[in-house]
């Protein structure tokens, strides 16, 4: 298929329909409309539904039920609507439940601006919501990555039976960039004889997070960090830059990682070694991209569209054995080339 | 690489005028990018987006400082006139602005863009006069790829405005070269 | 002598004000303000006769009426 | 001799965990015999709420899902707008459905949501230990109400069917008691009746049902009936308040 | 000679940012007219919703809280909880109170919150381009209902004050329209009256005003004028649905 | 005056008025019942307001409308409840308002079951909420000491006008132990004169949280960086037990630590070096207290009830210097001593 | 003959299906089931006219009706 | 230390005298805790409550193995007889209770509490029986404080009842002393 030129936001619609998904369920926000709109537009046309939702708790919801009967299901917010879908999601991942959930993070906290932002990371990664759940996170830095993510979290949200979330933010949202679609549905997938179709010629089936005896709920936990613990073992997507004799090594995932790669190639035009760790899966985070970087590495420098959030995952990584910087931006304000150069200088400097 | 920023009214085709101009790169297998500005600024009237064309991976599609800006209206100018690099291009609407671009460090264009469009009979095209102006100035792409680009993009009711599209370009294309 | 007073930077040019006025004489005029718009104004001031239909419609209190 | 009553496939037959001489057991009962006697039981996909029903999905013989406090309603949707041919209904008390998820069952009345939903009003919340609900009288006593509901600072008790009958996508509401057999009769009758409007596309119903709480009321179950009786009834007027052959 | 007309001070002199045309502003006038009118600019408390009036604060010339979408009679709730004394006001657009708000309206009508929102329906998201609302008609085009509006997927429109007239909390309710000169009078007559009885502790007022989003529709506003009235009032009947003075 | 048996719900609840609370706005959820409960009975003794919300979306923000208005305010929820505060709470955070969130946490993800647990920490200390904000947070182990906590919270909360969450859990809440109440109203608390009580005689106050300018939504968040910064350097409070010549510390809060407690007492007595490093603020962490510790620390060994959240803290904090273990029971289990025993000396073991 | 059967280790004992009975036949037995709750049964079996009232009214599905 | 555990169907005032031992004991200047469960288990119409009274600071109020367990009724027996610590006490209500507890490596009294609880002309106060029992058989708090505590915890109007209580602990330290 040739190529397109397309907005982020429309781009991952057309790939979960692409994908097979035929149900969306979602709420106005900017900036991530041109996803319903897209929505709006394309499902009638393809036999699917697109429901405009009372709210973000509603439309969450609406995604639980049609998971819960077996759908391909997807729903995208931003940041404000998010944040009110925690306890939803907190169901699906105590129910078990398959679904894609796109976040077009915004600046924060509160209302905030409508500003491209990465000031949702840790709600992303250690669940916004309550108790021991994971939700599997992807953090594209194009279009057309959003575009292979979004069909390959259907797959993974089927496989995990949990839901999964692409975090982007507004730039990628809104941004046109050239986009190819080939999904090639993954192999494998188990069948979904838990869906609540009707319960004709067979026991009944039910969805369901309760447990009221503890021991039973502790098992039941166990089987879910069982999971994410094999999603962190298979699951792991990342990409390096330049790293094979870094000295500097700075960690940037989505719109962030494109504006350090162009600054990862200036500082090498001036003689420093840096390179770029990207991480893609945000959870489970890349920990094995750290494992093949060379010794060289003398510094890490997180650069974050936020105070500092992913840092502490750098960190956990790299558990002191090297020194981890941090340079942010946060509520809207995206940091630019020339000062993440100086930043990076600065670290590099501080180590001769 | 090119990164270019194009502002003006709302309306006066600027959004498209820059998606215009990425898939013509796109035809050309180069990367590009498109990106609109969506701030609060939106409420005031006008628009702008940014587009980066060119041959190695893109990195930020928010361009800070372009190569060219093509300025429509005179708040666009005011904006954006001071951010263009050294050695830049400014191409502005001289039909509705009235004021010169101070900066002496960058090529500037004067193109009475509307008062062409309006002698080819049709206002809205005052957007392909730029074009063809910035196109001559700066070879960012080619014009052939524009014209597929229209092809692809004007709806096949509206096939007939071709023509008067690439006419535009035309004068805005000698209006550069002159 | 009623007369109408307009604040011409907070024009928006929407013409509301047009034709709610009984003696039809609010117009636009071809000037054009600083944020780009055709401003409403009143030609034939002698004819107002302060009612205030105008300003009461206008949704950018642009206009004072005086009686 | 023939079996003139017994339990019917579509209620399973693990005992309940509800309070002796709660009705909502009684209502379960009307529920699945309604099912069974459409023949839809294996079409049919419950919702079950959060409060004394939470566990449902051990008595309704049929496919069910858990949904968040108050969201039933949406849960219903998102399962309805997948497999049109399912027969969905939610099971719902009065806190879950009148206060948390009060947006929830507006909303799927007014888009006419082809779903049924049985509404469980106790006049408190049950499951939690006795607090005021939306739907508590005026001056009744509560864990959250000591001193009885004050109309002043709370307002009145909401009266969920006459609201909701204002919404042209609601087009079977419906309220009725199980405090006698005659009015069991009545309530299985209704409930039948939303579900066939569902079965015939119509849109939405909802069966509110006058129910008791004899542990959080502090009473003995057949007290507990009395004083529905005289305190909820006259509040709450049993009565259809609309049909699909008086909206047509 | 005597200034018959001029900007009230309750009204601050900053530009607004509505599209020209819109009708947001009228309204925002009559709001502060009438606390300037009633005397109580300095007691006032207004909350501002998220939608096209979200920097209502920049305009009110009163203190202000800004609430979360659809969360604002929540936030007066609070705010008219601590100072009873206050004149507390929400300002909603009609996605913010009938979609995501709805539960939160429909509490604070019941509970009889001695607070006054003022409705601005215009069929549409405004500020976030052109959705469409729960006020949306059959078979308007927005940007999530490319092809119009259709009751058998997305419902009827919700009639707003219809539906809170059901509850004795709300003792006023009232539907204007800011199309005309006569009709923003009685608009603001409206508004007027339901601050007074909040003055006089009666309990809930809500004014609901049609209004017009010349943008998201597509028209030019005198346009747009003509489209509310030959379309919105004959969906939103204008007229009171409830007072105290009926109420007692 | 002398002391009273009380719940932990409803000693939290006396302890708010105490502290001069007149506003309260919940909505029921077990296990923390008590403390709306008592509120309804005892505001209307004290003039005050107890109001039962319809959800805790809609509580939440009343919370958000009183203290705007000037009041101390508060509510109070458990898991599920929590997650739909979360936008509310970021808000809150947004907008600059003091407020006092009590979290009786129980088991999940989901529905989950109403025993007690520990599993909330992430949402509640990185902020489950979207946007760059934190809560203080502080996590009581005893009854009183969830009253003295109250109490400080709302003075901490006034200081910083930023919320302050108490993280209970089941067995908090619902225990009874002998308390006492003296509070003493903090001094130098800044008048609130940015309350919307009425622009009488004085420019109109707004609360918000929006700014559609990146820069100066940035710069808003600079500021409340800062404040998380003074809070960290002013607010850590934590408990050191047996820990001067500890070789093994165990680190736990709440209800865990109590049970670690017995569990050092033990292993001394077993001849094992053992010491309890107890947190009392969540956020800040008390890295200050892993400073005071000896030399001789060579483990530590975070104890939850969850499958592993606030070891990420102590991870953070000891950054490689030292390992650390984990040992957890998730969904409502409570941990015995013997168990965490055996891991202790498992960790200690494993050392030689 | 009509006949009801108690499934009695179902009943709570609530007493709700006592007063339903229009043969005032259905009673509490001074028997504690092995949840204990004292069951409802009817001992004059031969009055039962197998109306199924004391069934439709039982929350717990104890009653099983012949006829 | 104690650590015990009272249990039996709600309504017999298990919780109550709990809440009472912990009084005393508060009284006593120990450290004391409470609580009850709360599980599902409260569904089945039974209730239980641990106590624990003791010189040093408590641990876990939740009591896995208990030193004393009050069984008012048979589920309430049949549920923890086997957590009792070796050396420890099973005191069960014998009026409810027809089965013998299997243990022998416990002190186990019988009482028959509703009996006497009947006798006393109040089923109301058999809890207090058995607390007249345990404190007999155990000394965990002193009879004194308990008295204290009664006398405060029983409303004003309510005082009346006194009497019969501090009649029903007599008996029941009479039943364990014998
Ligand atoms: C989000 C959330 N809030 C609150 C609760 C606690 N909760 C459980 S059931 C219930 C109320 C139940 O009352 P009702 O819906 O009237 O049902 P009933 O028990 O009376 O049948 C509440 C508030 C919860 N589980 N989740
Ligand atoms: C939780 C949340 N959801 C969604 C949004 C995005 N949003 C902003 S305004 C708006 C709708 C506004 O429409 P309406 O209330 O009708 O006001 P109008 O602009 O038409 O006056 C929405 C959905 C948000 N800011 N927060
Ligand atoms: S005041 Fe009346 S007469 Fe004068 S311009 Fe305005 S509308 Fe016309
Ligand atoms: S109504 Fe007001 S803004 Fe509109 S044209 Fe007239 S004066 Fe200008
Ligand atoms: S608490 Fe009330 S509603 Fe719940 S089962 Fe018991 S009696 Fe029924
Ligand atoms: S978008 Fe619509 S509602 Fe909003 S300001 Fe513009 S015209 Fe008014
Ligand atoms: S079937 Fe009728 S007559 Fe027989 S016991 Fe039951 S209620 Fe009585
Ligand atoms: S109604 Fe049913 S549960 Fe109640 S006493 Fe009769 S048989 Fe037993
Ligand atoms: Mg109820
Ligand atoms: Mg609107």
């Amino acid at each position: 298929m040739a190529k397109q030129l397309m907005k982020g936001n429309e781009a991952i619609a057309e790939a979960a329909i692409k994908a097979g998904c035929r149900h969306f369920f979602g709420y106005p926000i900017t900036p991530q409309n041109e996803l319903p709109q897209y929505m709006s537009r394309r499902m009638p046309q393809v036999d699917g539904v697109f429901l405009q939702a009372e709210s973000e708790v509603s439309a969450i919801n609406m995604v639980y039920g049609a998971a819960g009967a077996g759908a391909r299901v997807m729903t995208s917010s931003s940041s404000p609507g998010i944040s009110l879908k925690q306890e939803g999601i907190s169901y699906l991942a105590g129910s078990q439940l398959p679904c894609v959930i796109v976040n077009i993070i915004r600046g924060g906290p509160g209302l905030g601006g409508i500003q491209p932002a990465q000031s949702d990371y840790f709600q992303a990664t250690r669940g916004g919501g309550h108790g021991d759940y994971r939700v599997i996170v992807y953090g594209p830095a194009s279009v057309q990555e959003m575009v292979d993510l979004t069909m390959e979290a259907f797959d993974v949200a089927d496989r995990y039976r949990n839901p999964v979330m692409i975090l982007g933010d507004g730039v990628l949202g809104q941004m046109m960039e050239p986009v190819e679609f080939h999904y090639k549905p993954a192999e494998g997938l188990p069948a979904k004889d838990w869906a609540t179709t009707g319960a004709a010629g067979r026991d009944p089936n039910v969805i369901n997070s309760l447990s009221l005896v503890a021991e039973h709920l502790e098992e039941h936990n166990w089987r879910l960090q069982d999971k994410y613990k094999e999603a962190t073992e298979k699951e792991q997507r990342w990409e390096l830059y330049n790293c094979d004799d870094a000295e500097l090594v700075l960690v940037a995932y989505g719109t962030t990682s494109r504006i350090v790669k162009s600054a990862v190639n200036q500082l090498r035009e001036q003689g420093i070694k840096a390179g770029l760790l990207r991480p893609i899966s945000l959870f489970p985070f890349p920990e094995k991209a750290f494992a093949q970087l060379p010794s060289s590495v003398k510094n890490f420098l997180a650069v974050e569209m936020s105070a500092g959030q992913m840092v502490d995952d750098v960190r956990l990584t790299v558990n002191g054995a090297t020194p981890v910087h941090f340079y942010g931006r946060t509520a809207g304000v995206i940091p630019g080339p020339a000062e993440i150069i100086k930043k990076a200088k600065e670290v590099a400097g501080g180590e001769k | 690489m090119a990164e270019l920023i194009l502002a003006g009214f709302g309306g006066q085709g600027v959004m498209s005028m820059g998606q215009m101009l990425a898939y013509a790169g796109m035809l050309e297998q180069k990367k590009v990018s498109w990106i609109p500005s969506y701030g609060p600024e939106m409420r005031g009237g006008t628009a702008n987006c940014a587009v980066v064309i060119t041959d190695e991976e893109i990195g930020s599609p928010v361009v800070v400082e372009p190569d060219v800006v093509v300025a429509m209206n005179l708040p666009s100018m005011d904006k954006f006139e001071s951010t263009i690099k050294p050695g830049g291009v400014l191409l502005y609407n001289s039909s509705l602005i009235d004021r010169k671009p101070a900066r002496d460090d960058i090529t500037v264009l004067a193109i009475p863009a509307n008062e062409v469009a309006n002698e080819l009979g049709n206002t809205r095209v005052a957007n392909m006069v730029m074009m063809g102006a910035l196109l001559t100035q700066t070879g960012v792409v080619k014009v052939d790829s524009i014209h597929k680009g229209l092809e692809q993009v004007l709806p096949s009711h509206r096939q007939d405005l071709l023509e008067v599209n690439k006419q535009a370009m035309e004068r805005g294309s000698k209006l550069a070269a002159e | 002598m009623p007369k109408v007073e307009f604040d011409r930077e907070r024009c928006k040019g929407c013409e509301l004000c047009v034709p709610v006025c009984p003696k039809d004489i609010v117009l636009m005029d071809d000037v054009i303000n600083q944020k780009g718009y055709r401003v409403a104004t009143v030609r034939e001031m002698d004819k107002c006769i302060g009612c205030a239909m105008c300003a009461m419609m206008c949704p950018d209190t642009v206009i004072k009426v005086f009686k | 001799m023939n079996v003139v009553f017994e339990r019917t496939p579509a209620l399973s037959d693990r005992p309940t965990h509800y309070c002796p001489g709660c009705t909502h057991g009684i209502i379960h009962r009307l529920v699945a015999e309604a099912l069974d006697e459409l023949g839809v039981r294996e079409k049919a996909v419950g919702v079950a709420p959060v409060g004394c029903a939470v566990l449902a999905y051990n008595y309704f013989n049929c496919d069910v899902q858990q949904a968040a406090h108050g969201r039933a309603p949406a849960v219903a949707t998102g399962i309805k707008r997948v497999n049109a041919d399912n027969v969905v209904f939610t099971y719902q008390g009065d806190g879950d459905l009148a206060s948390i998820g009060c947006a929830e069952i507006v909303h799927a009345a007014a888009r006419g949501e082809k779903i049924t939903t049985i509404f469980v009003n106790n006049a408190i919340y049950g499951m939690t230990g006795g607090q005021m609900a939306p739907t508590t009288l005026e001056g009744q006593k509560t864990t959250t109400s000591p001193y009885g509901r004050k109309i002043e600072s709370t307002g009145h008790p909401i009266q969920v069917s006459e609201m909701l009958a204002t919404l042209p996508g609601a087009v079977f509401v419906e309220r009725v008691s199980v405090h006698d057999v005659p009015n069991i009769r009545k309530a299985k009758k209704a409930i039948k009746k939303a579900f066939e409007d569902q079965l015939n596309g119509q849109g939405f119903g909802i069966v509110e049902l006058l129910s008791t709480c004899p542990t959080n009321w502090g009473m003995a179950p057949q007290e507990a009936l009395e004083w529905l009786t005289g305190n909820m009834i006259p509040y709450y007027p049993l009565g259809n308040f609309r049909s699909p052959e008086e909206v047509e």
